[in-house]
């Protein structure tokens, strides 16, 4: 059944998808973390409200949406509102369960930089910024994490903190007194890292055909473990021909 | 009063050197065509406000329009890296203030709203309020915790691309709405593009859409095809070629010098970049209708 | 999810003694016949929370429902007094809490935002300050000067009267929108009651027109007529007879309690109450149609 | 062609609705307001913008309003918001030209008391309250009061300030720092009276009919008359016209 003809990107996604539950509210970006939405509204999680940062509720996309403004989200969804409404209304009242974050850099905390790489002011590399992350990753109940493996964007600490993940540890998070619990997963394309107790991130789960050594070796400083560490479950056929035949048939975010 | 101009009328009035202009709309109804004429009229020193930078402030910078940018995400929206802008950035050609997306639109909600400054909740992330003083704590007085606020935002001009408006200004608007009341609210002036003008009966048949009233508009353009290469939901789709084009094209300085002589400078208004685009183009973008259930407001 | 329940039921999940209930609407969409369902269960000890408390409170407090009431405006509105709460807070039988329109909304508008407080300007009236001290002062970081802040209202349970929803709670309003989607945001639950109940379909024909979405709403029921005495935008008209004739029963107690129970609690639901008014008040209250135009969402 | 016919209610109302501009933006109350500015509407000032509370911008109503939220109020407005947005937007930001305002005590200084007679927490008579018009009376450019004159209604001094017109004179409004310039004449039944330099109510002119004695005898303090008092001219027949025929047919603001 499982033909193992899958890529890393799609391990990544198909992974994302099953951490969602049903009947959840997610804040959703375009490219792979719409697709892992999609997905998991297409296999097991009928009742997954989507909500776009253009202020779209209850988006029910008819073509692969390819900007985070894309009219298909609008035709046929439930609700539309203001930006300032769908950050202050939804995401800062607490009605999002779920974000989805990106970035440059994830640190060893789950810090997120999405700003520059240098100093700030004198830039080595000038990145998009925030956007809607600071505020996703500081008040979604949850938030997940997606990017590819590779040690430039798993340094020991961030150049820049544009989201918060864990701070220093835990304990800093919590001092803050913000909102949300912060990331509960970095989803990349070799394998699934939770924090710890510390909000430390450590491998939890490998990808099929991946070693812990490949993690290491991708990571900029020396990743935890855990106890005990899984395999996640290859991609189901199913899963795969959703995601190449409803949902990216060009291939846009999938290759 | 009817407001009706020429969009170069509206720009030679309403847009001076040195101001801070906001040009709203989020992915969707971006008002490129003002963009370009603010390009043709040769205006300088301007501060260019938008959370998403897009490629019309792209195109402005490159035109040597600009001499600082606020922003939230600076990106090719669904593409990747908005390059004239980065590398002015990374130069130091420009200045730049930025914010989060929230941040950005509490800022507009607050000048819409006549308010000295609006709070936002602590987002534990620090960086950002190291770097821009527009970022101060105030100690809330009914629980003691500390909340963010940000003073607001200003514009000298407020551009805003709407689907139909009537001769007052009177405007409606639908799909994504974005920041387009908060900036035209908070905005000293404001410029209004539509992509129809209608009877005021069409506007006064459906007041709850009404999303800008003419109180605050101060000219009023007619500008068919205006957002391209965004979109105006129900009338054109967005062209996501050409953000895709975009990003391979300014790569060379050389390149978009030659865009936007072609494509701007030697062009006389929107209407002629809109012929020049050719049919293909204007095949490819067209939708198909998808009309709402009308509502009954009833004979009072 | 299908939340389609009876108002007897969402009444009986949804709103406990000692509650602190927000029937939202201004004027327009004001939904009695959740008053009159919370009378029949006999609920006691809420706080009542209304800009304008109006006549659905007259009635709840009038049945003894309450202990304390809060608004901004307490009169009959276009008539003059509000007898049973006026006479209730004058002879101190009912604690009470007030506001100014403005600073009401700003704390159900904090309450939505999940903010701890929000900002609005000094108005130099000095006792309405002083009487309540759920206004306090914050010095605005940016200028020295002094703002006025109050804290959100988190309602246990919003009720809201809408033209359309959906059988999930995707609800459509327009006409005067007054104080709806902040209730409902603000609160911890939502009743919605609804002119009718349509297929998604509809509602997603025009999703700007959704003002408050499934995610938030507790309860849907299907009640037609709902708002009597008040109105509903397109389906029928205020009755404003209605209004004055309470103006003069008021004035009497036992006039009082003889309409409660014979127009409430001799009642069985709105269904009975709607054909107790008779068909010359149905008639007297028909409007004639007049339909917006429609927008095209395109197909995309 | 003045036959004389008239009531002093409609000296009232005619009176506020001269001094109305063209192209201005009034926040209207029902009732005599109403009148007032739908009869400016109707005469000199054809493009007037009717605002009201509820949220209701351009008004046409085709029949009376018998409440502030009245449905022909929105049926053929240019726009309709949410009452925060119309108090923010509008008032707040400073679009508003003109507010009307009432109230059961208006004084020397012309604060408005609309609360409560007698002591706050143990009222003789418990009044509606604010409602709009705390903020109404700070932020709107300026301001009308319109009220019968009766000796109750002109107290020496507001049992409870509700809205301020200029607290103990205009340096307090000033230094206060709101924007709104606050009340600039009360128009009654008898009289119009302006806020002299110190913000100290004088009487400026008389209606038709009027003596300065009349205005004396109803006036709760001994209010001081401009250096030259004019008076009103007499409501044109067009006016009263347009008020019965058009506007309050059934007299019920008229009566």
């Amino acid at each position: 059944m499982n033909e193992r003809i899958y890529s890393k990107n799609e391990l990544m996604i198909v992974n994302a998808a099953r951490l969602l539950q049903d009947g959840e509210l997610v804040f959703v970006g375009v490219g792979t973390p719409n697709l892992a939405c999609n997905l998991a509204r297409r296999t097991h999680a009928p009742n997954l409200t989507m909500v776009y940062e253009a202020g779209v509720i209850g988006a029910q996309p008819a073509r692969l949406p390819l900007s985070i403004g894309d009219p298909t989200l609008v035709s046929g969804a439930s609700a539309v509102c203001s930006m300032y409404e769908i950050f202050s209304l939804y995401l800062q009242r607490g009605n999002v369960d779920v974000g989805f974050l990106g970035g440059a850099q994830i640190d060893r905390f789950c810090n997120i930089n999405a700003t520059v790489i240098g100093d700030y002011r004198h830039p080595k590399v000038r990145l998009p910024g925030s956007g809607g992350s600071m505020e996703i990753a500081a008040w979604a109940n949850r938030c997940y994490i997606m990017t590819p493996h590779d040690k430039r964007r798993f340094p020991e600490k961030v150049d820049f903190c544009t989201s918060a993940g864990f701070l220093s540890g835990r304990a800093e998070r919590e001092k803050s007194g913000v909102r949300g619990r912060g990331p509960q997963a970095v989803v990349t394309d070799l394998a699934i890292m939770m924090p710890d107790e510390n909000g430390e991130l450590q491998v939890t789960a490998l990808h099929p055909g991946v070693e812990l050594q490949d993690v290491r070796d991708n990571t900029g400083w020396e990743i935890k473990t855990a106890t005990s560490i899984t395999r996640t479950a290859e991609p189901t056929s199913g899963e795969l021909r959703i995601l190449h035949e409803e949902l990216d048939p060009s291939g846009i975010y999938l290759n | 009063m009817n407001k009706l101009c020429s969009l170069q009328e509206a720009v030679a009035s309403y847009v001076q050197d040195g101001d801070l202009v906001y040009a709203a709309g989020f992915t969707h109804l971006i008002p490129f065509a003002v963009g370009h004429e603010i390009i043709r009229q040769g205006r300088r020193n301007l501060t260019l406000a938008r959370a998403t930078p897009d490629l019309i402030y792209d195109q402005m910078i490159a035109a040597g329009c600009a001499q600082k940018v606020i922003f939230s995400y600076l990106g090719n929206p669904g593409v990747g890296s908005l390059r004239i802008v980065r590398a002015a950035i990374e130069s130091g050609a420009i200045e730049w203030e930025e914010y989060s997306h929230y941040s950005m639109i509490t800022r507009l909600t607050a000048g819409a709203a006549g308010l000295p400054f609006m709070p936002m909740n602590l987002t534990a992330a620090p960086d950002l309020e190291k770097i821009n003083p527009n970022f101060q704590r105030v100690v809330d007085p009914f629980t003691g915790k500390e909340v963010m606020v940000v003073p607001p935002l200003h514009p000298d001009v407020a551009i805003v691309h709407v689907q139909r408006a009537d001769a007052e200004g009177n405007a409606q608007i639908w799909g994504i709405l974005g920041e387009q009341k908060e900036a035209a609210f908070a905005a000293q002036k404001v410029i209004l593009t539509a992509e129809e003008i209608v009877d005021e009966t069409v506007i006064r048949s459906d007041p709850n859409r009404t999303v800008i009233p003419s109180l605050i508009v101060d000219a009023v353009c007619h500008v068919p095809y205006c957002a391209h290469p965004s979109y105006t939901q129900g009338y054109y789709d967005r062209d996501n070629d050409f953000y895709l084009q975009w990003d391979e094209l300014s790569k060379s300085k050389e390149n978009v010098e030659k865009w936007l002589q072609e494509f701007v400078l030697d062009v006389k208004d929107h209407a002629q970049y809109w012929r020049k685009l050719g049919e293909a183009t204007h095949q490819r973008l067209k939708i198909k209708d998808k009309f709402s259930t009308p509502i009954n407001y009833g004979e009072f």
